[in-house]
């Protein structure tokens, strides 16, 4: 018993500090035992929507169904929704369709575009005017080859 | 308000946090609520007798370790395994998520000890007499946990949907069918069809990764139930020990924190196994190309494979119905062998026990060798 | 290429060496953070003794003449002879690279060996002397045992770290001072000590676990050996960051594309080891740390579990020194296929000679015949790939095309982790063929060879791989590919 | 590419690119020397234990206390042996690495399977001595399996060294098993060479048993003992010296032409010197009275080490006579290390020194305490 309480005696000054490093270690070593888990589980960067050529086919809006200037159409690009449109003045404009505020897509409503779940609304420039989007849409650069449209990202 | 609470008991009091602490106010409000004092201090009781074969005693905990194991890496599986495109999908978490080819190697050798430790841990508890009265049921449901472990095998082979796992599932399920009058109907219920396919997959799927589960988390449930209620059996050895001579670990604190050291070396092991033979991926299934050469199945099932092969044509009917014998058998011994300490009965159970053994070792290694 | 390469089938040399390197490593470390135990225990005791509580002092004692018994029989055993059993077996694996280090360290060596001879005799005289001798010789001879044990891993850790780190050392200065006190000398040495201290903190666990539950010396040298383990473990994996830090560039860029590897999903055999080591460190420092709270539950189940974590991470650890080393025995110099580097940097002249003409242990083959495939394999990969064994080849090649086997000899080494081929098209060709021809497909040399110089002569493009990614998967992974689409 | 290919046939490794760190007279004398310190811990551990499978079969306690005390000195001899055995490999492998490195590998399996027998055999040593409470029939199986580890061990080493000598065997060796499962089985020496280098064995550990009852006569009431021992020491000394001289014999009889010419020049002395040191060795063994002082097996020991020395001379004589198409010292390059032999002689003067001074120290305690 004399040894039970001695070890007790030598142990307490300072255990409490040995104790805190300790816990510290182990919660180090359990995060790193841990991180194999944590990036299993995180994900893939998505794929470029414009692929290796900088650009992708629009489906679901062939070049003739925006023909003239206040028609325009919901498709998809790499995945992804687009309205596509052709201005007042005549210019096709696109943009992708995810609302900024909270990710519905958007639909083209003639004189400007208009989000469905929240009310969100932007002009044919793609600025937030009323509702609650917090910023423009994406905007995107689009092309008629052929029977086919194309989009690529503005920036290029 | 108040009324309603239980009172503390007095020896409950006296053994929880003082009541001035965090958690000595946190027991207590929790034990006013829930009375359950009488099976904490059950459990807080509960010992481990200490004698020669006391190793024995760390089976089960190992094999509930690996269980976990299996858990674990099996839902991390399954956030990337699509039954949809099984091949391909397995195909991406060995080449592309990261981690991945470790996890499956994991899930694929903690699979492979768990049943080696569920046949240690089975030969233990024979040998040891752990099944007589009054242990039936905790033997019985033993027993249904080692067969529903390699039912788990069984069905875990064929999702990777390779080469081997779709000959082997084949082969295995064919030996299903010859059974007779319900033989064929059973083995087109476990198919989806008339052969392995894609629809075998639809099965096995969520029975591998909801019923399986779900029934044998039942079962261990049960089985610890029935462990913890009437607490480990003591060998007759041990038994005729005068009291004073006979040590005992307690359960708690005692004999479980000394497995934890024995489970982190098991948990190495694995990612040692894992590190440095990792599970390959093979060609993706092909139903009509040849099986693969030197084709066997899992080794826990090769002695029977090796078993049936003894009985040639039409004596296959009468080889499945001895291998049939051996799990009746075995859930009647502790029906049969009761006596303590040991009888006639029981010493003839003990030859059968290493009989069966044996046949088991050397089956298993003919099937290796042959 | 000057000696013949021993073809062991199924194992090949480089696992016989490693089989008995990672027994010897840790009983190595053992035999000198052993020392340190019985140093400092016999210290303890001793005090014990001068502060008059003689029974406990002579209750120390007695675990301690266990722990020694053990320790002799373990390290005189184990230790000294599977020391012996490495320099035997990298002789065989390498004789190029064992004769190159013994012709520059022999003295080293030979020093060491003479302060090997002063750590046996002191321990032999502390053990045998154990009734007889007055405890402060016990005490200084622990002492001189534990000092002198470490000095000869001074010595040996100067060698062992030269061949991953030759620093300023070349073939042409044969700058020994350079080469002993090369970059990773110092990081290594101090890992290694820290280890040694673990391990021995380990062994006194070891005994501990003997003790009866009851015996209140026991939560004392449980805890004793305890605060060898853990200021060790908390400081290994620092220590390793500063070993990093010393390794060569290309080292480092081998093993960093690995880890990039490992975003595109791969687990490289280096990860894979890195994992290991971590994984069993974090291990031992759980279950330490369990001796420490509950030291009565300390049996020798307990620390038996504890020793094989540390082996295993121990065989982690030395395995990525091993694979870090890749494509090289001595980095910079020698490949660990026996091809020096200045016949690499002499270019095509040497590099693209036909391979038999310089490697002359062949009986003599036709060209373009299977047996010379078989030479060149034997002669040129043998040394680190057996067929259907360790690091098989079968496995590596599954998917192999001629085409793509004759035309990947000429990149392989770009990878960083083999070596560059050595021999004319005619060589290749017979590799190639047969390589296909292990997988039972029925080729000849010289067709290989006529439809590679077709293809060569087209000027097509070097055609996509086939199937699966073979370079990658046969360069940088020490495991059988695991997919091929 | 080949500095030393005069034989087209022999494919014969050129000298290592590093070159001798000292010149060859040098490292030959400290091979010399420390070879002669290994095959003296050999002979007496070897000679040990066979000893002690004789005298344990028999239960009289005058030769289980034989038994007994070799028992005890047996590990520490094993270790020894080992620990010499180190340096001589090393400057081997320094002088004579073309040839050793080349051989090793064409026995590679042989060779390796030295290490599994070496602590086969020194485990053996341990488990006998360390559970003195086991079976007679499980002790002498210990003991066997010791005995048996440490012969294969010397017969794998014959093999290996004299396969180094002959280059003209080896391409044939290598095409027919590249994996090194083979020995050197058909060279005509193995035998007699195996006798020669082993065959002191009873001499050496009968000097120190013989020794050992010289001392045990002081013990009262030991007196029995102390007779059997010197009995049984000189006897070992006698049979040890006879099977040596015999193999030296047939060892010189089954040499070649060109290596047994060595024996007509300068070697004749030095063999002949061999076998005066062994008669001299043997000599006190049959002359002396019973009971003296420990001069007569000093003597006797003394005899037997420089016979040893002398035959480890003559042994590099053959060995250079056998080389002598392919190989001369003269021809490798020497870069000296000076600094470095400084060290290691600094170290072994103060390691030698330093281990004595506490051997001297506990052995007079342990005197002291036992007197």
């Amino acid at each position: 018993m004399s040894d039970r309480g001695e070890v007790v005696e030598e142990g307490a000054t300072g255990r409490r500090g040995f104790l805190a490093v300790l816990g510290g270690l182990t919660v180090a070593w359990l995060a790193a035992v841990a991180w194999p888990v944590f990036r299993y589980l995180s994900p893939r960067p998505p794929p470029d929507p414009f692929g290796g050529e900088g650009k992708a086919l629009v489906k679901g809006v062939a070049p003739g169904d925006v023909a003239r200037p206040g028609q325009g159409s919901n498709g998809s690009y790499g995945g992804r929704g687009l309205v596509v449109f052709r201005g007042p003045d005549g210019q096709l404009r696109a943009f992708d369709s995810k609302c900024t505020h909270a990710g519905c897509n958007v639909q083209f409503q003639g004189d400007r575009i208009y989000c469905n779940c929240h009310g969100g609304t932007y002009d044919l420039e793609g600025r937030n005017i009323a509702g609650p989007p917090p910023r423009p849409l994406t905007p995107l650069r689009v092309t008629a080859e052929g029977d086919s449209l194309f989009v690529s990202p503005m920036s290029s | 308000m108040s009324s309603d609470l239980s009172p503390i008991p007095p020896e409950a009091d006296r053994r929880l946090p003082p009541p001035d602490t965090r958690a000595g106010r946190a027991t207590r409000w929790l034990l006013a609520r829930y009375p359950v004092w009488p099976i904490v201090e059950h459990l807080a009781e509960k010992r481990v007798p200490r004698h020669r074969h006391s190793v024995w005693y760390a089976m089960g905990g190992i094999v509930l370790f690996f269980f976990t194991v299996q858990v674990i890496t099996g839902i991390l599986l399954m956030v990337y395994y699509d039954p949809g495109q099984p091949w391909q999908s397995v195909q991406r978490i060995v080449m592309e998520v990261p981690y991945g080819a470790l996890i499956r190697s994991i899930h694929h050798w903690a699979a492979n000890l768990m049943i080696l430790a569920i046949f240690l841990h089975l030969f233990s508890t024979f040998f040891l007499k752990a099944y007589r009265p009054p242990r039936e049921m905790t033997w019985v449901t033993g027993l249904m946990l080692a067969g529903l472990s390699m039912a788990f095998g069984f069905s875990g082979y064929l999702l990777p949907w390779d080469d081997l796992s779709f000959f082997a599932t084949r082969v295995g399920i064919s030996e299903i069918e010859k059974a007779p009058l319900i033989g064929g109907l059973l083995a087109d219920l476990i198919r989806g069809g008339p052969d392995v396919t894609v629809a075998t997959i639809n099965r096995f799927f969520p029975l591998h990764v909801v019923v399986l589960p779900l029934v044998v988390l039942g079962l261990i449930t049960l089985h610890l139930t029935f462990v913890q209620i009437q607490g480990v059996s003591e060998p007759d050895s041990f038994r005729a020990m005068p009291p004073e001579k006979r040590k005992y670990h307690k359960f708690f604190g005692e004999f479980l924190v000394a497995e934890v050291p024995v489970w982190l070396a098991l948990g190495v092991l694995l990612v040692a196994l894992a590190a440095l033979a990792p599970r390959a991926l093979d060609p993706e299934a092909n139903p009509a190309a040849s099986a693969p050469e030197g084709i066997k199945p899992e080794w826990y099932f090769l002695s029977q494979y090796q078993a049936l092969k003894l009985f040639p044509g039409s004596l296959e009917l009468l080889g499945q119905a001895l291998l049939a014998l051996v799990p009746l058998a075995m859930v009647l011994v502790p029906f049969w062998d009761r006596s303590i300490p040991a009888d006639a009965r029981g010493r003839l159970a003990t030859r059968m026990g290493i009989a069966g053994l044996a046949g088991l070792v050397a089956m298993t290694l003919w099937g290796f060798l042959s | 290429m000057n000696y013949p390469v021993w073809d062991l089938p199924v194992l090949g040399a480089g696992l016989v060496v490693a089989i008995i390197a990672v027994f010897h490593v840790l009983v190595s470390h053992f035999a000198i953070g052993g020392g340190a135990f019985l140093f400092l225990a016999e210290w303890w005791a001793r005090r014990l003794h001068q502060s008059g509580r003689l029974e406990d002092g002579e209750r120390v004692r007695d675990f301690l003449h266990r722990y020694a018994t053990f320790f002799l029989v373990f390290t005189t055993v184990f230790g000294a002879m599977t020391g012996v059993g490495i320099w035997f077996a990298i002789a065989l694996a390498s004789p190029e690279g064992t004769s190159l280090l013994i012709h520059q360290f022999v003295f080293a060596w030979a020093t060491e060996w003479v302060v090997f001879l002063a750590e046996l005799s002191l321990l032999y005289l502390y053990y045998y002397g154990w009734k007889h001798n007055p405890q402060k010789d016990q005490v200084l001879l622990a002492g001189a045992y534990f000092g002198v044990s470490w000095f000869s891993l001074f010595i040996i850790n100067g060698i062992l770290s030269f061949m991953l780190t030759p620093g300023g050392w070349t073939l042409e200065n044969r700058d020994l001072t350079a080469g002993f006190f090369n970059p990773s000398f110092w990081p290594s040495l101090i890992l290694r000590t820290v280890t040694m201290f673990l391990i021995g903190g380990l062994g006194g666990l070891l005994i501990a676990g003997r003790l009866e539950s009851e015996d209140p010396l026991k939560p004392r040298v449980v805890r004793f050996s305890a605060s060898f383990v853990i200021p060790a473990a908390i400081l290994v994996p620092l220590l390793f960051a500063w070993y990093w830090s010393t390794l060569p560039e290309n080292t480092v860029k081998m093993v960093q594309d690995g880890v990039a590897g490992l975003g595109g999903g791969r687990l490289t055999a280096i990860t894979r080891h890195l994992i290991l080591a971590g994984v069993a460190g974090a291990a031992v420092m759980a279950g330490v740390l369990i001796a420490v709270f509950r030291p009565r539950v300390v049996t020798t189940g307990v620390a038996v579990a504890l020793m094989v974590i540390v082996q295993m991470g121990l065989m982690g650890a030395e395995f990525f020194r091993e694979m870090a080393r890749k494509p090289y025995v001595l980095h910079g110099t020698l490949y660990s296929n026996s091809l020096w580097r200045k016949d690499v940097d002499a270019g095509a002249p040497v590099l693209q000679a036909p391979f038999l003409g310089r490697a002359r242990w062949h009986p003599g083959v036709e060209p373009l015949s299977r047996e010379h495939g078989e030479w060149v394999f034997r002669l040129q990969c043998a040394s680190c790939h057996t067929r259907e064994g360790y690091r098989g080849i079968l496995s590596r090649t599954a998917s192999w095309t001629p085409e793509f086997a004759f035309r990947w000899f000429q990149t392989m080494h770009e990878q960083g982790v083999m070596p560059p081929f050595q021999g004319s098209a005619e060589d290749r060709a017979a590799l190639a063929a047969y390589l296909l021809d292990l997988h039972g497909k029925t080729l000849d040399g010289r067709d290989v060879l006529e439809a590679a110089r077709k293809a060569e002569a087209a000027k097509a493009p070097p055609p996509a791989p086939p199937p699966a990614n073979p370079p990658q998967a046969a360069a940088d992974t020490d495991q059988p590919r695991e997919a091929q689409p | 590419m080949n500095q030393w290919t005069p034989n087209a046939g022999i494919p014969l490794p050129p000298f290592d690119p590093v070159g001798l760190p000292a010149p060859a007279v040098v490292i030959l004398a400290l091979a010399y020397l420390t070879f002669t310190l290994h095959l003296l811990a050999v002979h007496f551990t070897l000679g040990s234990v066979l000893l002690m499978a004789l005298a344990r079969r028999q239960p009289d306690p005058a030769r289980q206390e034989i038994a007994r005390f070799l028992g005890t000195v047996a590990p520490l001899g094993f270790s020894y042996l080992v620990t010499f055995g180190i340096p001589p490999l090393l400057f081997v492998q320094l002088l004579y690495g073309q040839f050793f490195y080349a051989s090793s590998v064409l026995v590679g399996v042989f060779w390796i399977s030295v290490i599994p027998l070496l602590i086969l055999a020194y485990g053996a040593l341990y488990a006998h001595r360390l559970t003195r409470d086991r079976r007679p029939g499980a002790q002498g199986l210990i003991v066997t399996v010791a005995l048996l580890g440490m012969l294969t061990i010397g017969f794998i080493y014959v093999n290996n060294l004299t396969l180094a000598m002959t280059p003209g065997r080896w391409l044939e060796i290598y095409a027919a098993h590249p994996g090194g499962a083979t020995l050197n089985l058909g060279e005509p020496t193995l035998l007699p060479r195996l006798l020669t280098f082993l065959g002191l064995s009873p001499a050496m550990a009968g000097v120190v048993v013989w020794w050992r009852g010289r001392r045990l006569h002081r013990t009262p009431g030991q007196e029995a003992s102390a007779t059997v021992m010197e009995s049984w020491g000189r006897k070992g000394i006698g049979v040890g010296v006879l099977t040596w001289i015999v193999g030296l014999a047939s060892w010189v009889a089954t040499l070649p032409e060109a290596p047994r010419s060595v024996l007509s020049g300068s070697g004749i002395v030095l063999a002949g010197a061999v076998v005066v040191l062994g008669i001299a060795a043997a000599l006190p063994a049959l002359l002396a009275s019973r009971g003296g002082g420990v001069a007569a097996p000093v003597l006797s020991g003394t005899f037997l080490a420089l016979g040893l020395a002398c035959l480890i001379l003559v042994r590099d004589q053959i060995r250079m006579a056998y080389l002598q198409d392919h190989f001369s010292l003269q021809a490798i390059p020497v870069f000296p290390q000076w600094g470095m032999l400084a060290i290691f002689a600094a170290t072994l003067v103060a390691g030698v020194a330093f281990t004595l001074f506490w051997t001297v120290r506990v052995a007079r305690r342990a005197a002291a305490a036992s007197g």
